[in-house]
C-alpha cells in the first residue's frame, strides 16, 4: 500500500514474518497508527480489499503511498519524518488534535516496536540506560490512548535473550498497556488473568517458544487449532 | 491597527528577544519551522534560551544552528534523536533536556494559550516521566498531573497570513504551530504570502490574528527534507 | 468502509439511543443544532436522558421539544434563560440542572472527547459553582479542577460532510459541534450536503472522520432564527 | 459601528452615558469582547477612526454590523443571539478555541453588566436567589480571562439602592475581578490598595456619589482635573 522504495522491503525473513502477522490485526473501516520503523512496513501488508485510514501523530489522517520521485512536498511528511502523500479524505490538524485522537480512545489500533515486553503487559521501547536519550516521541500517548495496542518484536535479542521478560529491565514506555505482542516465534495476549499463547508463528514449536520466553504464559486452549488452520 | 503587525525585518522582529528568554517553537522534524527567524536569532546571539519544541533541529539545520552556537540552555523534547551536536552538549552537561511525551508536550502548550495550569493525563504514568510529578485517581485509573506551558515568544511558520495577523498553515507543516502561536506572550509568525485582511476564507482561518503579534513575509524556503522516500514511476 | 457510516434515516440512526442515555449536543441557542436527530428522538420518546448541551432550545424548537415531551432528566448547560417549560419543570424538581460557565463546559467536553478527565481552571474560583469542587494552587493562584465529560452519543449539526464522515461547518454553526463530535461514543452527524471523499480540502477539515460513527442527510432546515437583527438599507 | 436598528438606540440618557464613557475605554488595535444587553450598545458609541475587533464567544472574531434586512443569516448570530455580520478579516472558531482565546487571556478588554460590584472588585451579574436561575453563560470565564474587566451598570437600583457595595449580597460571579466600574454617577478603578474614585459623571457632585456609594473608595488626587477636562 505504501509503495515502499527498492530496499526498503528487502528484510530480514523474521521481520517479514512479524510484519505479514501483524497486518491481519487490521480490518476493514480501522483508525489505524503505525510506529516508526517496522510497523511501517505494516502497511505494504494490509489486503488491497480492506480500507483502513492511517494516522500520523504529526497531524494527518489518511496516509498515502510515497510520492513518485519529483513530486516530493517537503510540507508532507509523516511521524518517521518520510515524505509522504494522501489518500482521498485525508485531513490535516495540529499535534494538539492529533493526541486529543489518540489520547481520547479514538485509534483502533496501534502497532509499535518493543525493545521488551513484560507478563503483565509492559512495554519498553524508548531507552536504554547509558545510551544517549532520544526521546519517546507519541509513544508513550498511543500506548495509552489506543483502543488496541499490538507490539512487534523479535523475539530473542542479537545475543540470543528473550525480549519477553518477566519484568522489563528497561525504563517502561507504558504499564500494563500491551494487548497483544507478535513475535517472530509466536503470538501473545494479555489479559487480566495474566500472558495468554495464542499462536505459534509457522515451523515455530511450542517448545522453542518456552525455552525463548523468560515470562511465565499460559497456553490458550485454542492453541493448536490455530496452528492447524496453518 | 491594519498592518501595524507587519514587520520590517526578522532583525526588527526578534529584537526583544533577550537572553534567558523562553521560546515556543513550531514545526515537527525539519517540517513546517520558522526556518527564517531562527536564522536571525542565530545572528542576534542570544543566550540562555530555554527552547520548546517538539525536536531540534539537525546539526546545521533549525533549532540545530541555535545548539551549534551554544544559544539554547534547555530544551523541553519529545524526541531529539537527529543531533549529534546535542548529544555532546547533554552529556557534557551544557544543555538540559526535560523530555516530554509528544502527546503531553502539544497538549502543555495548547492548555499554556488557553490559561489552563494544570492538566490530567495517563500518558507517563509507571515511567521515568512520571517521576516527581503528582498523580490523581480518577474512576479507579491513575493519570499524572502537567503544567501548562507559556512562552515569552512563539515562534511560528504558516504559510499565508492576513494583514491581521489570521494564519492558514499548509499540510503536515501545520503541526506545532497553531498551538505555539496560543502560547507564546509574543507569537511572531513567519510567512510565504500576506494577504489583505478578508482575503482569507474565515471558516478556513487555522490561528485567528489574535494569537498573532508580528508577521513577516519569508522568501526563498530552503525547506529540507530529512527522509526522501519516492516511488519511481 | 467508504459507505457504512451513511444511515437510511433519522430513525435507523438512533435506534440504539435508549433510556437513560447520555447525550452531547450541538449548538449555541438554535443556531447550529442538530433539529433533525432531535425531531426524530422526540418521535422515539426516549426517556430520563441526560442532555450536556450549551442551552435547551426553546419552548417549541430544539432540545425543547424534548423536554416538552418529558424526555430529559437532566440537564449540563451555562445558560438556560429562554425556555419555560424548563423553568416549570426545574422549579417543580423533575428536571436536573448542572450549571457549568460556558468555557468550562466548551473545555470539559473536549477534555472528554480528548482523554483528559480533569483539568484546572480560574473561572468560577469564590463563586456557588466552585462548591463541593476541589482547589488547587499554581503559582499562588487558585484554579478549581473541572471534569472531562463523555456521552454515549453526540449529536452534531455540520454544513457539510464526506462519505468518509469529515465534516465542515458554516459561520458560527460550528461553536460546540466539534467538541461535541470529539466526546460522543458514537457521534451521529446530520448535515446539509454530502459529497464523495476527496472533495473536501484535507487543510479545511474541521471535524476529521474519526470523530464521526454515522452521517445523515437533512432537508429543509428550519435554522429558526431568536433574535432577528436588521438595519433598513 | 453596529448600526443598530431603530428602537435600540433609544436608551435612558443614564444608560447612554455609561455607555458613551465605556467607549473611550476602547483603543485602537484592541481585541474586544462586549457582554450582552448595554455592553453590546457601547460598540455604536466607538469614534470611527478606531480599528478594533470585537470577539463573540460563540466563535467570531470580528463582528460587524446588523445586516440588512433579507439578509440575514441563521448561521451567523453574537452570543446574544441577534443576527449580524462580519468584517474583513473575522475568524470562525469553535466555542473551545473561542474560550481559550478568553480564559488563556489573549482578549484586551472585556466590557460587561453588573447587579451589584463591591468595594474589592467582586462582581455579581448572574443570578439572584429565588428567582429562576437563567444561567452564567460566558460571563465567569470573561472575568478571569480578559486582560481588563470593565463593569458597566447603572449606580443604584430601582428602588435607589447602591448596587456599588462593601460586599456583594448576590452570589458572584468573580471574586476580585473588576478592573474598572463605569456607572452612571463615576468611575472607579480596583487597586491591590482599594477602590479609588478617578472620574464623576458629567453634573455629578462628589457628594452624590459619596452617598449612593455602600463602597468605601478613595478619591484619586487627579480626580478633579478629569472633571475640568470635561
Amino acid at each position: 500500500m505504501l509503495n515502499l522504495p527498492k530496499g526498503a522491503v528487502n528484510m530480514k525473513d523474521t521481520r517479514l514474518t512479524i510484519v505479514k502477522r501483524a497486518a491481519q490485526e487490521i480490518k476493514d473501516g480501522m483508525y489505524v497508527n503505525l510506529g516508526i520503523g517496522m510497523p511501517t512496513l505494516v502497511a505494504n501488508e494490509i489486503p488491497a480489499d480492506i480500507n483502513v485510514l492511517l494516522q500520523s501523530e504529526n497531524g494527518l489522517l489518511g496516509i498515502g503511498p510515497y510520492p513518485i520521485a519529483g513530486q516530493e512536498d517537503p510540507d508532507l511528511i509523516n511521524a518517521g519524518k518520510e515524505t509522504i502523500t494522501t489518500v482521498p479524505g485525508a485531513s490535516f490538524f495540529d499535534s494538539a488534535e492529533s493526541f486529543a485522537m489518540i489520547r481520547g480512545g479514538h485509534i483502533d489500533i496501534s502497532i509499535l516496536g518493543g525493545m521488551e515486553v513484560s507478563e503483565n503487559g509492559d512495554l519498553a521501547n524508548w531507552m536504554i540506560p547509558g545510551k544517549m536519550v532520544k526521546g519517546m516521541g507519541g509513544a508513550m500517548d498511543l500506548v495509552h490512548g489506543s483502543k488496541r495496542v499490538i507490539v512487534i518484536m523479535e523475539h530473542v535479542n542479537k545475543q540470543g535473550k528473550s525480549k519477553v521478560k518477566k519484568v522489563c529491565s528497561l525504563p517502561l514506555t507504558g504499564q500494563r498497556v500491551v494487548d497483544r505482542l507478535i513475535t517472530d516465534l509466536a503470538v501473545f495476549d494479555f489479559t487480566p488473568e495474566g500472558m495468554i499463547l495464542i499462536e505459534t508463528q509457522e515451523g515455530v514449536s511450542l517448545e522453542e517458544v518456552k525455552a525463548k520466553t523468560d515470562a511465565s504464559f499460559m497456553i490458550s486452549p485454542s492453541l493448536i487449532l490455530v496452528e492447524q488452520v496453518k | 491597527m491594519k498592518n501595524s503587525k507587519l514587520m520590517n525585518s526578522f532583525k526588527e522582529a526578534i529584537s526583544d528577544i533577550n537572553d534567558g528568554a523562553t521560546l515556543i517553537v513550531g514545526g515537527f522534524g525539519l517540517c513546517g519551522i520558522p526556518e527564517k527567524t531562527i536564522q536571525a536569532l542565530k545572528e542576534k546571539g542570544t543566550k540562555n534560551l530555554t527552547v520548546v519544541s517538539n525536536n531540534c533541529g539537525v546539526d546545521d539545520w533549525g533549532l540545530g544552528l541555535l545548539l551549534a552556537n551554544k544559544q539554547i540552555k534547555k530544551m523541553i523534547s519529545s524526541y531529539v534523536g537527529e543531533n549529534k551536536i546535542f548529544e555532546q552538549q547533554f552529556l557534557s552537561g551544557e544543555l538540559e533536556v526535560e523530555l516530554t511525551p509528544q502527546g503531553t508536550l502539544a497538549e502543555r502548550i495548547r492548555a499554556g494559550g488557553a490559561g489552563i495550569p494544570g492538566f490530567y493525563t495517563a500518558t507517563g504514568v509507571g515511567t521515568p516521566i512520571a517521576e516527581g510529578k503528582e498523580v490523581k485517581e480518577f474512576d479507579g485509573k491513575t493519570y499524572l498531573l502537567e503544567r501548562g506551558i507559556v512562552g515569552d515568544f512563539a515562534l511560528v511558520k504558516a504559510w499565508k497570513a492576513d494583514t491581521l495577523g489570521n494564519l492558514v498553515y499548509h499540510k503536515t507543516a501545520r503541526n506545532f504551530n497553531p498551538l505555539a502561536a496560543m502560547a507564546g506572550r509574543i507569537t511572531i509568525a513567519e510567512v510565504e504570502e500576506i494577504v489583505e485582511a478578508g482575503e482569507l476564507q474565515p471558516d478556513e482561518i487555522h490561528t485567528p490574528g489574535i494569537y498573532v503579534q508580528r508577521i513577516l513575509l519569508g522568501t526563498d524556503y530552503q525547506k529540507r527534507i530529512e527522509k526522501r522516500t519516492v516511488v519511481h514511476a
